[in-house]
């Protein structure tokens, strides 16, 4: 029974030294999906920004929406020897298994997006989600002051998508009572919230307010949408749909200016790129932070899980400022 | 009969099976409306009637595999188990059902013990023992097939010895066999009689069914006769001499014309001319077909001669020569070139080739001459149903209408849908390949009877037949031996010429 | 016991097939869903008010045109006794190839600024192709249809997205989104399009020899053969309809939603197979109708709509979706008294 | 050109049946993608010196534990004949449920706080009682399966979606994770009964009359059913145990994955299906083994593992794992030259 035993173990057993590091080596990046224009600016600010910052990043890998395929990219950036991951966890659970086996590996973690619920990271960047649907009601509810919202829900199973609406839902109920918020449920796919929104407009055409919480994949077919019911009226006229939108991508800028949507929260896609890396590079030299304000106009703060948080700001994006050179969406084409 | 005693005098008296007021009804379709059957031990007994008269609805109500609507079957007197006990069903009968029930994945070897495969210590199935087992069951039969083939693989006379080996080995003491020789040839059919008698003096108790009613005669005791759905009469089959069972079975006398062929005039130009034809079934195959001529070939299991038929109508490829059909080249390879050309063809499986089980009687009979029943491919639902009634009744099909789905018709009726079909296309030469398969004895005669009319109306026809009662009818029948014609015999032979020549005995 | 001569008897006859319920009972497969039907619409007059207005009935029509162009596609596959998963990915690729090739680099595209008439062709070519690719390697390599076309499916999703390096595209010229927003008596052209594609192909099926040999093949490949349908050429030819219907699908759906996002199409054929195998479809090839076909669209989409008018909580939707679907079935084979198969 | 005499002939022998080339012709549809498996093999260690590393070896052996769980439950029920799409979702459903049953209402579980043996042994229960419910509508009522288990997929999607508000559960004990932490002999335990699954059915199919039924009523289940074989009750049994199967393996997702999110097992039945059917098991029923089956799963496996090795660019790895997979299927094609169903 020696044998059995001495052969047993744990896939946690192999903890290496992981202290050798001096802030060199590779570091490899896990996007969630790459279908969404969001991830795909993001995608495209990693390389840039890792030269900026001096990082030897390997290509992105992309796991496609699926939690499991996730863990195994993990798995498999570890077996080619990275020295730090930059991950944007699908789920803020299901990445415990991903983290576990870096953190035995000895590499640090930098979380974007997303907050692992448990697990080692180094640090996470993200803007909060919660501000967001917060952002939106607030907005919202000083342009109407009573009727019904909309809110075009992502995926019930994502976190991100969870907070927003959880968010918006609160806020409205806390702050405008007056508003009857209405639900589409929309699993960030353009054509489900198109038939959705139409056949609610259907039932409620005194429909006064949307929330998109993806611009991305909802903006073209809520405009769409809207349009084929000759509801699509510009800000300023008179029946106009108030509409706020999520992402910050070009579209939906374009649609400020011309008027069809009044505002959108921009996600800043480029310092998710920049502070990833930033932070896994100083994660791979050692370097540790604190909670408090950044040089950068945002604050770290300590999740109640112990783990740290850049909360990095994302702006609404209005009519007034909606040519603000410093905006991601302004930056791409 | 069995010359074994029964431990009580008694039970001779029970009989061993008995089925009584059996109906069954398919929606609109009464199959049975007054079944009845009694089997005594150690007979053997006979169940005739016309396509669609009952008699395979009968079988699989006897063999458990559905409930009648109404009546009893009790075997020995004992009500017969429920449905779901199939162990039980399996004690008291076997069977050879009309339609193939092997599982065409699975090997020869296995399909003979499915379910009862040879299994040692823990249930672990022995494959070796399957194997030894199913090779010596298939050399009793003298049925030479790799014991490892698939059985989808088979040829269909191959698979019938199959099932029938795999039914008598079961060691039941009452068998069912519903048209086990309408795919045999004679030394086929031969054996398994052979084998018959020995188990029949052993004690068990068979129920034949078969429209060849000569072997009716031959093996069978006692016959019951069903038409259109009811019991008509049992009797021995001394007291019911042909005549008399035809008249049974069709309700009205049927004058079975000894028909003499009267030959081709010998003015008739050629219309189907083949040289060297070759290729890995046959070799350097000649043959010319007149006009108005009927040819027939004959061979044994494995002579090629269903490939050198099949040749013609496009479904097997020769590797060499070449063929003149009333002037131009005969395409080979393509069914469609060779319909255009003028050939129709009943293939040699219904079931695989010939019919499409999900589509109605008027799309399968009409399926290969759509383009000549409208105008750019489109056929009115109207003409199409009028011209399939009418093959319905040329053809005395037993069924609903032409909408019914084939898979609803009894074996003979389709058998007579393939037959439709080669008919609509108004063919320059006909190509049937075991056209009668099935088919009941007034059926035949029609059937057959079309065969004559083709000479009038000067289409060629090549029959491939293992039944003497359709070559018979030909002008001239070659038979082929190893893929070579052996032999030719002008019509007037004798069936014991043909019979040597197709068995290799004596050639010439 | 021998020589009973049974009494004389009257002959039996066959009932007279053109009655009713003989006619009735034969068309039970593609008349199945019409009961469930009937109810949700009574129940959903019940449930909202706004159920029963003419623009909601459009709304779901005009919803479910781009998925009834692909069903259509689909059934085509499956009534020959083939598969096409590929088809929800043309529904993704073809129109973007035309959008790649309309719109000017700025906007993502490939800059060849073609005429939009002409890109709007080569999305049906695209669509064709695919078709043709698929139908190729089953017919000819002879390769397992449906992992033959999982594997383009993942092929294509992944070309979409490598191509538009998974940017939405957007700003097509207005007859990219036409079919979706010229409306023809108050309903959209797309709905009108696609009722003429099952109105043909239903016609076709029924009439045409093709159509005929389409369901010849599907039931008995070997038979189908035989009787002279030179099998692989009309396999092919579906294969190649079936792409270029689904790249019309493609075009509504783009009309539709107004852009084209790297995800169009994804995960529809779940949806497209649902829509078919309960109208009577089956997967084994050789049954089902276009009526039928459409029953499980309307089904489907009458119950999307249904579920979103009652404002259900969003957690349980897809919980209640499913249900319904399962009680449809039940009803179908409750009141036609068959097995599906 | 009566009477000619042939020359005597040597009957036309039939080729000795045990020889080894007809052994290996039979086999061909078990050992069709062992070739393109070494090719990848070859190719992967050229690509990149890591992969042939015993530590990434096992990584691929570790992820796709619990596809090939799933694919040995889906492999079961397409041997006999029939569909089960929802497996996915009781990879996704039975886990949540054994682990509602343990956490506490603060970790949003249902508060009955069963013990950790306990809620294992019910996720197991979960998992055989949809297999059962799915037998019962399939075999009884005899609806589609491949529509009743796509509305299950629905309903069970739903049902976990809706029972736990979408959130992720985590936090349940060790034992729900042990399969995929435990190691022995340096690989996860999990992969170890992955194993042993598929050896114990691949012995059964093979050698006992239960497996060789499976078989039976696959290829045809009238005959199955004169041989005796009951039928139904076979099927229900197929159905159970490929629930239960399926529910282990999601118990092994969930230790991979380390929590159980509302999408757990989401689209993996495509991937089951793939595996499944380019090892060699039909749609059609009655034809496949274990061994064929786990190639597909390895296959998927090892494909996927080299394109993150390879640094393919990320927007073009899709359409290269959709390539790769039509490439091995021809390869398979070519090297055992039969026509694949
Ligand atoms: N599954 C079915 N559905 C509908 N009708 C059926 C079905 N099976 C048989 N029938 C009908 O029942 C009648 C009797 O068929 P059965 O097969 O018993 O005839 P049979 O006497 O065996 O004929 P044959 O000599 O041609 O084999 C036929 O009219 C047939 O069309
Ligand atoms: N598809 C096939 N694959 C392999 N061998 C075949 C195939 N078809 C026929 N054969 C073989 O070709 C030979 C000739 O077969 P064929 O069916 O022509 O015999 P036949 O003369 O029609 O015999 P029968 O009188 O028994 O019908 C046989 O040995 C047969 O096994
Ligand atoms: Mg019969
Ligand atoms: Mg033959």
């Amino acid at each position: 029974t020696g044998l059995v035993l001495s052969a047993c173990g744990s896939t946690k057993d192999t903890v290496s030294s992981g202290g050798d590091s001096d802030g060199t080596g590779k570091v490899g990046v896990v996007l969630p999906l790459l279908t969404s224009p969001f991830w795909q600016a993001y995608n495209d600010y990693v390389p840039k920004m890792a030269k900026a910052e001096g990082v030897d990043a390997l290509k992105t890998v992309n796991s496609n929406s699926d939690p499991s395929q996730q863990i195994t990219d993990i798995n498999n950036q570890l077996n080619q020897g990275v020295k730090g991951l930059v991950v944007a966890p699908l789920d803020s659970a299901a990445i415990e298994a991903g983290l576990d086996q870096a953190e035995r590996k000895g590499v640090p973690v930098v979380a974007v997006d997303v907050a692992p619920e448990k697990g080692k990271v180094a640090m996470v960047v993200r803007a909060n989600n919660v501000a967001y649907g917060e952002q939106a009601c607030e907005y919202l509810g000083k342009q109407i002051p009573s009727g019904k919202v909309v809110q075009i829900m992502g995926d019930l199973a994502s976190v991100n998508g969870r907070d927003r609406s959880e968010a918006f839902r609160a806020c409205v109920k806390e702050k405008f009572p007056k508003l009857k918020v209405l639900e589409i449920p929309a699993k960030w796919e353009s054509d489900t919230a198109a038939s959705k929104l139409d056949t609610l407009l259907n039932a409620n055409p005194d429909l006064k307010g949307i929330y998109m919480q993806a611009g991305g994949v909802y903006l073209a077919p809520t405009l769409q949408t809207l349009k084929s019911k000759g509801l699509l009226k510009k800000l300023g006229q008179p029946g106009h749909i108030a509409i706020v939108s999520n992402d910050g991508i070009p579209q939906e800028f374009d649609a400020i200016r011309k008027g069809e949507i009044d505002a959108t929260v921009s996600q800043p896609a480029d310092l998710y790129a920049k502070y990833g890396m930033y932070y896994i590079k100083a994660a791979m030299a050692g370097k540790t932070f604190k909670p408090g304000p950044t040089d950068h106009d945002s604050e770290i703060v300590k999740l109640p899980n112990g783990l740290l948080e850049d909360q990095l700001s994302a702006p609404l994006v209005t009519k007034d400022n909606v040519d603000d050179p410093d905006l991601w969406g302004n930056t791409v084409g | 009969m069995s010359s074994q005693q029964r431990e009580t005098p008694d039970t001779s008296l029970v009989p061993l099976v008995e089925a009584h007021g059996i109906a069954k009804r398919y929606g609109p379709t009464t199959a049975l409306q007054d079944g009845r059957l009694t089997v005594l031990a150690g007979e053997s007994h006979a169940l005739v009637g016309r396509n669609g008269a009952g008699k395979s609805t009968l079988v699989s109500i006897l063999t458990g595999l559905q409930a009648p609507d109404e009546g009893t079957v009790r075997f020995d007197g004992q009500p017969a188990p429920p449905l779901t006990d199939r162990d039980a069903w399996r004690t008291k009968v076997a069977c050879v059902y009309q339609k193939p029930t092997v599982v065409p994945e699975l090997t020869v070897a296995e399909n003979l013990f499915i379910n009862r495969q040879p299994a040692g210590r823990g249930g672990v199935i022995s494959w070796r023992r399957l194997r030894t087992e199913a090779a010596e069951l298939l050399d009793t039969w003298d049925v030479h097939v790799d014991p490892e083939a698939r059985t989808a693989d088979l040829k269909v006379e191959d698979r019938q010895m199959v099932e029938i080996a795999r039914a008598l080995s079961f060691g039941a003491r009452f068998i069912v066999l519903d048209e086990p020789t309408a795919q045999l040839d004679s030394r086929e059919i031969e054996r398994l009689f052979t084998r018959m008698r020995a188990l029949q003096d052993s004690g068990v108790t068979f129920l034949f069914i078969s429209h060849h009613l000569q072997e009716v005669y031959e093996v069978c005791q006692k016959v019951t006769v069903l038409r259109d759905a009811r019991w008509i009469t049992t009797a021995p089959v001394a007291d019911l001499p042909r005549q008399a069972l035809i008249e049974a079975m069709a309700g009205e006398s049927v004058a079975e014309q000894a028909v003499t062929p009267r030959g081709v005039e010998p003015g008739q130009p050629v219309l189907l001319a083949a040289e060297g034809l070759t290729s890995a079934a046959y070799e350097n195959i000649d043959l010319t077909v007149r006009r108005g001529e009927v040819v027939g070939l004959a061979g044994s299991s494995g002579s090629g001669k269903i490939e050198l038929a099949e040749s013609f109508a496009g479904l097997h490829t020769p590797t060499g020569g070449s063929a003149q059909l009333d002037g131009g080249r005969l395409p080979f390879g393509d069914v469609q070139a060779a319909l255009t050309a003028g050939v129709a063809c009943v293939p040699r499986d219904r079931h695989e080739q010939g019919l499409v089980s999900g589509m109605t009687i008027g799309d399968n009979a009409t399926m290969s001459v759509l383009r000549r029943l409208g105008r750019y491919g489109f056929v009115s639902g109207d003409r199409k149903r009028g011209f399939a009634t009418e093959l319905i009744e040329r053809l005395d099909i037993h069924a609903e209408g032409p909408e019914q789905p084939v898979s609803d018709l009894s074996g003979g009726n389709a058998q007579k849908v393939v037959m439709a079909r080669a008919l609509a296309s108004d063919p320059k030469l006909l190509v049937l390949i075991n056209p009668t398969a099935g088919v009941d004895v007034k059926s035949k005669e029609s059937l057959l009877a079309r065969m004559d009319s083709a000479r009038e109306d000067g289409t060629a026809v090549l029959v491939v037949s293992d039944e003497l009662d359709d070559l018979r009818r030909c002008d001239r029948v070659l038979v082929l031996f190893h893929g070579r014609v052996v032999a030719e015999h002008p019509a007037g032979w004798h069936d014991h010429e043909l019979i040597a020549s197709i068995e290799g005995v004596e050639h010439g | 016991m021998a020589d009973t001569k049974a009494p004389p008897l009257a002959p039996l006859r066959a009932p007279d097939p053109r009655s009713a319920k003989t006619v009735l009972l034969r068309r039970a497969r593609e008349l199945a869903l019409v009961p469930a039907l009937l109810l949700l619409m009574v129940l959903g007059t019940v449930v909202n008010d706004s159920f029963l207005t003419e623009r909601n009935l459009i709304s779901i029509l005009g919803a479910s045109a781009a998925l009834a162009m692909v069903v259509l596609a689909e059934s085509l596959v499956l009534i020959t006794g083939k598969f096409d998963l590929s088809l929800e990915s043309v529904v993704g690729i073809a129109p973007a190839i035309g959008a790649l090739l309309v719109l000017p680099v700025a906007q993502s595209g490939w800059g060849t600024e073609f005429p939009a008439a002409l890109a709007l062709l080569a999305i049906l070519v695209v669509g064709a192709a695919v078709g043709a690719f698929n139908g190729l390697l089953v017919v000819k390599l002879k390769l397992n249809a449906f992992i033959v076309t999982l594997a383009m499916l993942i092929v294509l999703r992944g070309l979409l997205v490598g191509s538009t390096k998974g940017k939405t595209l957007f700003g097509m010229p207005d007859s990219f989104y036409s079919l979706a927003t010229t409306t023809f008596l108050h309903v959209p052209l797309s709905v009108w399009v696609a009722g003429a594609c099952f109105a043909v192909a239903g016609m076709v099926l029924k009439y045409h020899r093709v159509g005929r040999a389409l369901y010849a093949i599907g039931g008995n490949a070997d038979a189908a053969r035989a009787a002279g349908i030179r099998v692989e050429r009309v396999m092919l030819g579906v294969f190649v309809v079936a792409g270029a219907l689904a790249a019309v699908g493609g075009i509504m759906q783009t009309g539709y939603v107004g852009a084209i996002s790297a995800n169009q199409g994804n995960n529809m054929i779940f949806t497209v197979f649902a829509a078919a195998v309960i109208g009577g479809i089956s997967l084994d090839g050789g049954k089902g109708t276009m009526f039928g076909a459409l029953t499980g669209v309307l089904l489907l989409g009458v119950v999307q709509n249904l579920l979103t008018l009652a404002q259900v909580p969003s957690f349980w939707i897809q919980a209640i979706y499913g249900g319904i679907i399962l009680v449809a079935l039940m009803i179908a084979r409750v009141t036609t008294g068959r097995a599906q198969d």
